[in-house]
């Protein structure tokens, strides 16, 4: 190969991508060589594709700095997140493998498209460009819309990915139309050239107001994909119609990804209107947490009690949001990780205990688990707790961090985001009650007579084992991690 | 010769992305839903070239390349899924459409 | 000093190990499940007992320290115990075995679960007691709720589900606002360590408008409120303490609800004096209202446990009425209280669960004349409803009444309401015991029943013991106490507060400010500042 | 000097005899139990007999003799040491009570041999001489305490004796609870003892007493305060208005328990505290006062109850009552030494009537009923003699015990100090009722024909070990009161003189001086005229005792013997007054309509049904239920309408923008 | 009134002619024929503004091939008329009044954007940039990445297509 070394290092910093690609285009290149029978296989391959883009991952993190021509930010940021993604990615893979078989559509596609839908999720989190960071939102949203509807027999599965799709591209065009604007006020998208560029083009130091109803707009689309009030309104039907473990995929990396983008967009460009987004942030976060907890509380699907658990947690991560500041970036960051790896465990529990099409998704059919399968219970009940909160698990020290640093904002904000931190703790306490609902259903009631558990399969088991024991990890040793998010919240806080 | 402003064409892309919403809102035919999304995006790109036009750079005129491009692959899948969801229902009305509720 | 390093580690966490060694065993090996956790729970005692050896009563700062970096600069593992937390300690360590005990036959499904919850429960509450940092303490005190939530649930009878949803949803909001408080002040104070912040405090580095500092007292409090529960955040105990299973109910009304009391006396009040004076007289007359509502409503009852559980609402008043006297005396008299609460009232729990063993209900109809039948129980039923009614000289007098004392000093009015507990609790405990014990056999199923076996007599003699033990011996505690508790005295009135609020005290009639000095200086203050409420 | 160094024997003899019979005593013979049993207390009277005598050796500057022992509770400024102390009112309590007790003891052996649960009867009778020598030999207001709330929980237990009785769980109950309620008042009492002197201590509490002015009518203080409170727990303990009502219940007990518990010891307590406290009462007019009149009025209403009953046991319960009038009576005036006096002889012959109505109901197996007695005269002529001696001791006969005591008590009332005519004229009509109803009983359970089925009961003369307790208390019925003989005729009055020191010590001198008086020529100030209208004043008063109690006794001759069927001609005539001293002036449904049942109702229903379930869990679970109400509203959101979900997308986005520019309007200007 | 003005009208009328078209017109296809009126004029706007590539690309691949594409499925499944079924309250009540408050909203912001100005203030003359050789560069040199991302993107799409519209084996 002839390349400066320039573009080499360029290479270096995209590395995850590539890999992520490189393995996508390998499946599909050896998935007409595979029998049906053994398409299993491409599943591994795409793990191993995870494995590698990891390893990339820290290649990458060998690189940081800005790659082809300032659109690609690789920092600690960035980083932080590839890990997270592609974590996700992986755990949703292993998820996947038995559960495809047992829908039979084990297909080469699938894994193809995971990996696809992380790369494009890496992009997210490494844009630095808007429009470059449009089409990597777009091909993870493109290839989620397919995952989807994978169960293309299933109903609410074709449901799910219409409404997926339609409103998917609808809020997508008014992100687009945001930048435009952006674009218009600024004459750059450039991420961190928007900033001065705003400044300038303020006259006394008024910002342009077409920059900040851009910003709205943009705000839409990115609502929509991390799933927030008034545009959670679609997730809880996706999340229920899509196959489990792209739900899982789902309710994890996406997300993710696009509070990475809206990070970059809301603290790095639009910092010094912090002032004023805040109340944005501020109302949807309230709206978002009474939404998603008070729906989930009357819920009798577990699948769907799920989505809109997620979308409360979506509420909490605004919280730290509102800060603003390092310190509630590095909240945020380290709520994702935590979040990923509890709300991936819990629906991929959902995903065993499905069964074929996902018949046995109901409370009641968690009946007596405790009894049955006493290790799962156990695990689901860690991922629950600490989706609840609950002290020595991530999402309890999640919580904590993100409290902690809307606290410390409040000298910017005053006593409103105090209250914020107040509702936001009084609905944790509302959120208990359904996640204990659903440990009460496994330990304290009698399972049905007719139906006799499944084991967990290897793969699944493993993907359960390592969600768990990270849940634990972060909640008991979370020192690491959190330096690593405080470490990602600086490479922005150097930008300006 | 004088030149129409920029504004102008601004204007005109701001009334179509705004009848495009309007359209998404309306229509109940999930294929001319779609097309209203097609419809509010060229109005962004209406939005793109004036600008670029305006600050005389080339980026948006890149920018417009890019969203014809997504748009193309939108409508690709789009479509395949409006197919699909054709082959297991009988109606295109987005209303009929609503399994997952509540 | 404590000079044993890593004592209060094996401590706090030696019930956890021997949960590891429970779950190697087969879950219906059931005969080992129980002799481990037993065995377990006796060398916890043994060695928690090693605290006193190396304690020294003479200091009030905190001994066998451990400090150890935990997560960031701010947070870190810091243990330690004084004079106020080491007896709650040693009664956590002493009522597990006893608890254990206690559910050796009536547990039979699922024992390896319900031993390992117990365990946890142990060293979550240990935790609470020792733990120094606050973000620690926060994690500690979740940590008991899911067990026992698990313990009602699962090992519990009637409408366990609802008592136990009652009862963790009730803590975990009282909690999680107080989370928001922790938060708040580790924000002005810029770490986690108890002992530094107080520093701070007292150094008056950090000085709170007295706006905010009522905010996060409130938020403190009512966490401890709830778990004491205070009047009339009370209702969660009856049915928590009803349907949970005896060995539930003994660590509930035994340890649990002391971890409220304690907490108030180690975070609410030294950390926002002003505040506690300001609510004090709110917080004092609820205290009241519970001594004498809940012996009115225990009087009434007509299952026996469920009287007994409000009992204890009775009982927990005095304790707070004594912390909120803000006088040596009485806070000494509050700690000890808590300690013949946790004996006591855990014994009345332990003789209520032998009735239920044998009969499989609470109903008092369905008892009568059980002295006949079974002497021997009825008698120890009978010597603990005494101690548990504060007849001297058995350990409920001496709590009571160093209370009472103490607190008269100052608040002549409160004390004469509290003192009517005294007789309230005879009427509802002996009437209770003539109902149970006395009379003809009236059911007769009753007739042959079988008295009090070995492992029971067992059990029942030991806390006898204890109790004329800490009826007569009570020096041995208070004197370890009071160094602690005359430290905590020192921080409720900041040098700067005390000028502050002692000024208008030339108000005051010369006479008692003489015999109130000789006792302590605080209820004067307190005094003045329920006046200044008032005003 | 053995005993006196090391005072905490006598309090552990009567211990161990209780610990051991009651943890081992189950398993044993009734000859080991009453071994143990009659062992400790008569170990333990031998102890005090050896304690006199080495106290009899000690200078006045060395009493109250200290015994310390451990301090029993420390916080902060508070201490409280387990301190006994001797002085001579201890002296006397001490041997009344391990007197008394022992001598019951003994009875007990003979009329509880057929009764189950023997060795439980001797265990709580030991622990109760245990509580009882605690508390007369208590140094400070705390240990005392734990004798007072001792005895009572004994009293409770031994009332509760027979618990298969329901009556009988009532009445201990109902004894236990009562008493509380006094000692609710007693503890207050302490707790401002405390605030006010900074000590329980009698020592230090009376020095510093000493130092204080008498409060007056007119300025009230702290002490009247403190008097009262205490006096409550008096109250309680002693049976007085208004809570004397467990008292007569108390009799379901068994005969030698009414004997020692409810006659001779533990009711007599309140007295004991009264003078014990003397310092502070005698600085209290106002608490002296009202303990003076609640002593004679309960002294008066309840002899007159006594008239009326026909249970034998119960018609020496309100005599007992009536009698602990006369003791406070005494402590009102100021006269201590006679109240104790009182206490002591009362001691003597109440016990014996109790021992000896338990004979008669011994005899009559299980009768109580003294309207199915009679004519017991010859068959049970020990119990009859010692019944009769007693009974004139109590009618205040001259040269019986009671006589000396009764008539001390009237003279103070009458001439003392605080002397009260009012006060004095109930002490004489109540000392009347009392000669008659105590006759009565005695006419009825022993004169006239049998009115019961002698083939159904075989009636037989008490066992030795009943007896022969009988005949010693009657020797002390009668010669108990010999002290004060001399005094009559201007001579010492030994008793007092006894005493003497004990009621000086801290006495305001203006007591200190009527005391002196009407006591103890020896002690007469100098220059103090001849004492011959002090004498004759005392004789005029004397005599009216005496006259009414022989009044008394003719009129029950008079009823039921000469004419028995005056009284029910007499009930007719007049059926309301009858009636109402029948029921006992229903004070006991009074309290349960006016207390009992409207407490239990509001607990009930107000409380626990209104408040705990009704308002607070109604909030908690109605929060719930709001919450669970607005989830099913937000669910209805997710209407499954795409075009909604769009028409949200729309509305979010128009809400957003218009809130940013909003915002960012306002933020520039 | 100049030549440029009356092609702007012109095209402006037609594009929203068209739009409201999309919108009333109950036969799918209809709309579809709208949205091509839409689309064309929209490029001769395009070429207005001097950016005569963009143009092409707009008839070639918008109009050209995505619209065909939509005909096409039109065809395939013969949608008939539309039913115009009225479920959703919120939509009718709330949904297009706001609709069209937030056209007047970014109307009224388009109209008064400091670049709005631009052209009539004589800046932002169409230079040699517009030329497609300035564009091509700009893509392949400057917007390298994404470029190379939207390949990926297209690859998604056909395996999405593929996946879902496959028969059923």
């Amino acid at each position: 190969m002839f390349l400066s070394g320039e573009q080499h290092v360029n290479l270096h910093r995209i590395a995850p991508e590539i890999h992520l690609c490189l393995f996508g285009l390998i499946i599909m290149i050896a998935d007409p060589f595979v029998s049906a029978a053994r398409k299993r296989v491409l599943g591994w391959v795409g793990f191993a594709g995870a494995l590698f883009a990891l390893a990339a991952v820290y290649e990458a993190s060998m690189y940081k700095g800005f790659a082809y021509s300032h659109l690609i930010n690789n920092d600690d940021f960035s980083i932080f997140l590839h890990v997270v993604i592609i974590v996700a990615a992986a755990l949703a893979i292993l998820g996947s493998l038995d559960y495809l078989d047992r829908e039979g559509i084990q297909l080469g596609e699938y894994y193809a498209l995971i990996l696809f839908a992380a790369a494009g999720m890496g992009i997210l989190a490494s844009a630095n460009e808007l429009v470059t960071a449009f089409v990597g939102l777009e091909m993870s949203s493109i290839s989620t819309y397919v995952l989807v509807g994978f169960r293309r027999r299933a109903l609410i599965s074709n449901e799910a990915a219409l409404k997926y799709f339609l409103l998917g591209s609808f809020a997508t065009a008014f992100f687009l139309y945001g930048v435009a604007m952006v674009y218009g006020a600024t004459g750059t998208t450039i991420i961190d050239k928007i900033q001065p560029a705003l400044t300038d083009a303020s006259s006394a130091g008024r910002l342009p107001v077409l920059a900040i109803l851009g910003l709205g707009l943009m705000f839409v689309g990115l609502g929509f994909k991390v799933v927030i009030a008034p545009f959670q309104i679609y997730g809880p039907d996706v999340y229920e119609g899509a196959p489990s473990p792209v739900t899982a995929l789902l309710a994890s990396a996406p997300k993710a990804a696009a509070f990475a983008l809206m990070l970059r967009i809301f603290v790095v460009s639009f910092g010094s209107a912090s002032d004023t987004w805040f109340w944005a942030i501020w109302v949807s976060a309230i709206l978002t947490m009474f939404i998603g907890n008070l729906a989930a509380l009357v819920q009798t699907n577990v699948k769907r009690m799920l989505a809109y658990s997620s979308i409360a947690h979506a509420g909490y991560i605004l919280v730290a949001f509102a800060a603003g500041t390092a310190i509630g970036v590095a909240a945020v960051l380290f709520y994702l990780a935590a979040y990923v790896l509890m709300k991936v465990g819990a629906f991929l529990v959902v995903t065993h205990l499905g069964q074929r099409g996902e018949r046995r998704l109901a409370l009641q059919d968690y009946a007596g688990l405790g009894s049955s399968q006493p290790v799962l219970a156990a695990c689901f009940s860690l991922f629950l707790l600490s989706l609840l909160g609950l002290p020595a698990t991530g999402g309890f020290l999640g919580k904590f961090f993100a409290f902690q640093a809307a606290l410390d904002a409040s000298g910017a904000h005053g006593r409103w985001i105090v209250w914020l931190v107040v509702i936001a703790a009084i609905n944790s306490v509302i959120g208990a009650y359904y996640y204990l609902r659903v440990i009460i259903t496994m330990y304290f009631n009698e399972a049905a007579k007719d139906y006799t558990p499944t084991a967990v399969a290897p793969a699944l088991g493993v993907a359960l084992f390592i969600a768990a024991v990270g849940t634990l990890y972060l909640g008991i040793l979370p020192g690491r991690i959190l330096d690593f998010a405080k470490a990602a919240a600086d490479s922005f806080s150097l930008l300006h | 010769m004088s030149v129409v402003p920029i504004s102008w064409y601004l204007v005109l892309s701001a009334i179509l992305f705004g009848l495009g919403v309007i359209a998404f809102v309306f229509k109940r035919n999930i294929i001319t839903i779609f097309m209203s999304i097609e419809l509010m995006l060229n109005a962004i790109n209406l939005a793109f070239v004036a600008f670029a036009r305006a600050r005389s750079q080339l980026d948006g005129l890149v920018f417009v390349f890019f969203v014809i491009v997504v748009a193309a692959a939108e409508a690709a899948v789009g479509l395949a899924i409006v197919i699909l969801l054709a082959r297991n229902r009988e109606s295109l009305n987005v209303e009929r459409i609503n399994l997952l509720k509540f | 000093m404590g000079t044993q390093p890593l004592l209060l580690t094996v401590v706090t966490f030696l019930p956890l190990l021997s949960v590891a060694a429970l779950l190697l065993l087969r879950s219906d090996d059931h005969v080992w499940i129980r002799r481990i956790a037993l065995a377990a729970s006796v060398a916890e005692f043994v060695i928690s007992l090693l605290l006193l050896r190396g304690f020294n009563s003479g200091t009030a700062a905190y001994q066998f320290q451990e400090y150890h970096q935990w997560i960031g600069a701010a947070i870190h593992y810091h243990l330690g115990v004084d004079g106020i937390s080491l007896f709650l300690v040693l009664l956590a360590t002493f009522l597990t075995p006893l608890a254990i005990l206690c559910s050796w036959q009536s547990i039979q499904e699922n024992v390896k679960g319900f031993f390992v919850a117990l365990l946890v429960i142990e060293t979550a509450m240990i935790g609470v007691f020792v733990s120094l940092d606050l973000f620690l303490f926060f994690v500690f005190w979740e940590l008991t709720l899911i067990p026992m939530y698990f313990m009602i649930g699962m090992w519990g009878h009637g409408r366990k589900i609802y008592a136990a949803v009652k009862f963790i949803l009730y803590t975990m909001f009282g909690s999680i606002l107080m989370l928001v408080a922790i938060l708040w002040l580790y924000g002005k104070a810029g770490t986690f360590d108890l002992p530094e912040i107080q520093r701070l405090l007292q150094s008056g580095q950090i000085i709170f408008p007295p706006h905010t500092e009522l905010l996060l007292f409130g938020a403190f409090f009512l966490a401890f409120a709830i778990k004491v529960p205070l009047f009339p955040l009370h209702t969660w105990l009856p049915d928590a303490h009803t349907e949970a299973p005896t060995a539930g109910s003994v660590i509930l009304a035994g340890v649990m609800l002391k971890l409220g009391t304690y907490g108030i006396l180690r975070f609410c009040v030294p950390l926002f004096p002003d505040a506690a004076h300001r609510m004090a007289p709110t917080i004092a007359v609820l205290a009241i209202i519970g001594i004498v509502y809940g012996a009115l409503v225990a009087t009434v009852q007509t299952d026996l446990k469920r009287l007994v559980a409000y009992t204890s609402v009775s009982h927990l008043g005095f304790v707070v009425l004594g912390i909120f006297a803000f006088n040596s005396i009485s806070i000494q008299g509050a700690i000890y209280q808590m300690l013949n609460h946790g004996v006591s009232t855990g014994a009345l729990f332990l003789g209520v669960g032998m009735l239920y063993d044998r009969r499989h209900t609470f109903e008092i109809k369905q008892f009568g004349g059980l002295a006949t039948p079974m002497p021997v129980l009825m008698s120890f039923f009978l010597f603990i409803a005494l101690s548990s009614l504060a007849l001297p000289p058995l350990n409920g007098f001496i709590g009571e009444f160093l209370i009472l004392i103490g607190t008269f000093a100052g608040h002549h009015a409160w004390a004469a309401w509290a003192t009517s507990g005294s007789v309230l609790s005879a009427i509802y405990l002996l009437w209770a015991y003539q109902r149970v014990a006395l009379g003809e056999v009236t059911v007769e199923k009753n007739r042959d029943l079988p008295d009090a076996n070995n492992r029971e007599r067992l059990i029942l003699a030991t806390v006898a013991i204890v109790i004329i033990f800490m009826g007569v011996a009570s020096p041995l505690f208070t004197r370890r106490m009071e160094a602690s508790v005359n430290n905590v005295m020192q921080q409720i009135s900041p040098p700067e507060n005390a000028q502050r609020r002692a000024a208008p005290t030339s108000a005051r009639p010369a006479k008692n400010d003489v015999s109130m000095n000789a006792i302590a200086p605080r209820p004067l203050i307190a005094v003045i500042a329920e006046r200044r409420v008032q005003r | 000097m053995p005993i006196l160094s090391h005072l905490w024997i006598i309090l552990a003899l009567p211990l161990a005899g209780a610990a051991i019979n009651g943890l081992f005593g189950r398993r044993w013979p009734q000859s080991a139990v009453n071994s143990v049993a009659v062992g400790s207390v008569s170990l333990a009277f031998l102890a005090v007999a050896e304690l006199v005598r080495e106290f009899s050796h000690l200078a006045q500057g060395q009493i109250p003799y200290p015994g310390d022992y451990f301090t029993w509770m420390i916080a902060g400024p508070f201490r409280v040491d387990f301190t006994l102390q001797v002085d001579q009112l201890t002296i006397v309590m001490l041997l009344t009570v391990s007197f008394v007790g022992m001598l019951i003891h003994i009875y007990s052996t003979g009329y509880m041999a057929h009764e189950g649960g023997y060795y439980r009867f001797f265990s709580y009778l030991n622990l109760f001489m245990f509580f009882m020598l605690t508390l007369v030999m208590a140094s400070n207001l705390i240990v005392m305490f734990v004798g007072w709330e001792g005895v009572g929980l004994c009293s409770y237990l031994l009332i509760g004796f027979w618990f298969l009785k329901k009556s009988a769980a009532d009445a201990g109950k109902k004894a236990f609870i009562t008493t509380r309620i006094g000692d609710l008042g007693f503890m207050v009492g302490v707790l401002l003892v405390f605030w006010k002197f900074n000590s329980v201590n009698f020592g230090d509490i009376f020095r510093q007493a000493g130092q204080m002015p008498a409060e007056s009518a007119t300025h009230v203080g702290v002490l009247t305060a403190i008097c009262l409170l205490l006096f409550a727990g008096a109250v309680g303990k002693s049976a007085q208005l208004p809570l004397y009502v467990w008292l007569p219940d108390a009799m379901e007990g068994p005969t030698p328990v009414s004997a020692l518990i409810h006659a001779a010891t533990m009711v007599t307590a309140g007295v004991y505290m009264v003078a014990r406290m003397h310092p502070l009462f005698s600085r209290a007019p106002i608490a002296m006062f009202v303990v003076a009149v609640v002593g004679a009025v309960t002294a008066f209403y309840s002899a007159t109850i006594g008239l009326v009953q026909t249970d034998i046991k119960k018609v020496l319960a309100y005599s007992t009552v009536s009698q602990l009038g006369y003791m406070f009576l005494a402590c009102g005036v100021g006269a201590y030494a006679a109240g104790i006096f009182h206490l002591m002889t009362h001691a003597f012959f109440k016990g014996l009537l109790f021992l000896a109505a338990g004979s008669v109901i011994h005899a009559m197996g299980g009768e109580q009923d003294m309207m199915k007695m009679g004519g017991l005269r010859k068959k049970i002529p020990v119990t009859f003699w010692t019944m009769l001696i007693a009974t004139l001791a109590i009618a205040g006969i001259p040269g019986f015990a009671g006589f000396f005591s009764k008539d001390e008590i009237l003279e103070a009332a009458g001439a003392g100090p605080h002397a009260n005519l009012w006060l004095w004229l109930l002490g004489v009509i109540g000392a009347g009722l009392t000669s008659f109803y105590m006759f009565r009983l005695v006419f009825l359970t022993f004169f006239g024909k049998p009115r019961f089925d002698e083939h159904q009961v075989h009636v037989h003369e008490s066992p030795k070990n009943m007896t022969v307790p009988l005949m010693i208390l009657a020797f002390c019925s009668i010669f108990g009161g010999w002290f004060a003989a001399p005094h009559l005729v201007g001579g010492t009055e030994y008793f007092e003189n006894f005493l003497h020191p004990v009621f000086s010590s801290y006495a305001v001198s203006a007591v200190a001086e009527v005391q002196v008086r009407v006591v103890d020529p020896t002690l007469l100030p100098p220059g103090y005229s001849a004492p011959s209208p002090v004498m004759e004043l005392a004789h005029a008063l004397t005599s009216w005792p005496v006259i009414v109690g022989i009044l008394g006794l003719l009129v029950a001759w008079w009823f039921y013997i000469k004419k028995p069927d005056a009284p029910r001609r007499l009930a007719q005539s007049i059926h309301g007054l009858y009636l109402l001293l029948l029921n006992k002036y229903y004070v006991d449904e009074i309290y349960a309509a006016l207390l009992v049942r409207p407490l239990l109702w509001i607990s009930t229903n107000v409380l626990w049904h209104g408040v705990d379930q009704g308002l607070i869990d109604g909030i908690v679970d109605g929060s719930a239920r709001v919450a669970r109400e607005s989830g099913a509203k937000v669910r209805e959101l997710q209407s499954g309408n795409t075009r909604s979900y769009a028409a949200w997308v729309v509305i979010g986005a128009v809400g957003f923008t218009v809130l940013l520019l909003g915002i960012l309007g306002m933020v520039v200007h | 009134m100049s030549v440029p003005f009356f092609v702007f009208f012109a095209c402006a009328v037609l594009a929203i002619a068209g739009a409201l078209l999309l919108i009333v017109a109950r036969e799918p296809i209809h709309s579809a024929l709208a949205l091509v009126l839409v689309m064309i004029s929209l490029a001769i706007l395009y070429l207005l503004l001097g950016a005569p590539f963009i143009a092409a690309v707009q008839i070639i691949v918008y109009a050209g091939a995505i619209m065909v594409l939509f005909v096409f499925v039109i065809m395939l499944l013969n949608a008939g008329v539309e039913e115009r079924t009225n479920w959703s309250k919120i939509a009718k009540y709330a949904g297009l009044p706001l609709a069209l408050i937030l056209l007047l909203e970014i109307g009224h912001w388009m109209f008064r954007a400091p670049a709005g100005a631009a052209i009539a203030n004589g800046v932002g003359a169409p230079g040699s940039a517009a030329s497609t050789t300035g564009l091509s560069l700009e893509l392949f040199q400057q917007y390298l990445f994404p470029f190379e991302a939207t390949s990926i993107l297209i690859l998604i799409a056909i395996l999405g297509a593929l996946v879902l519209a496959r028969k059923e084996e």
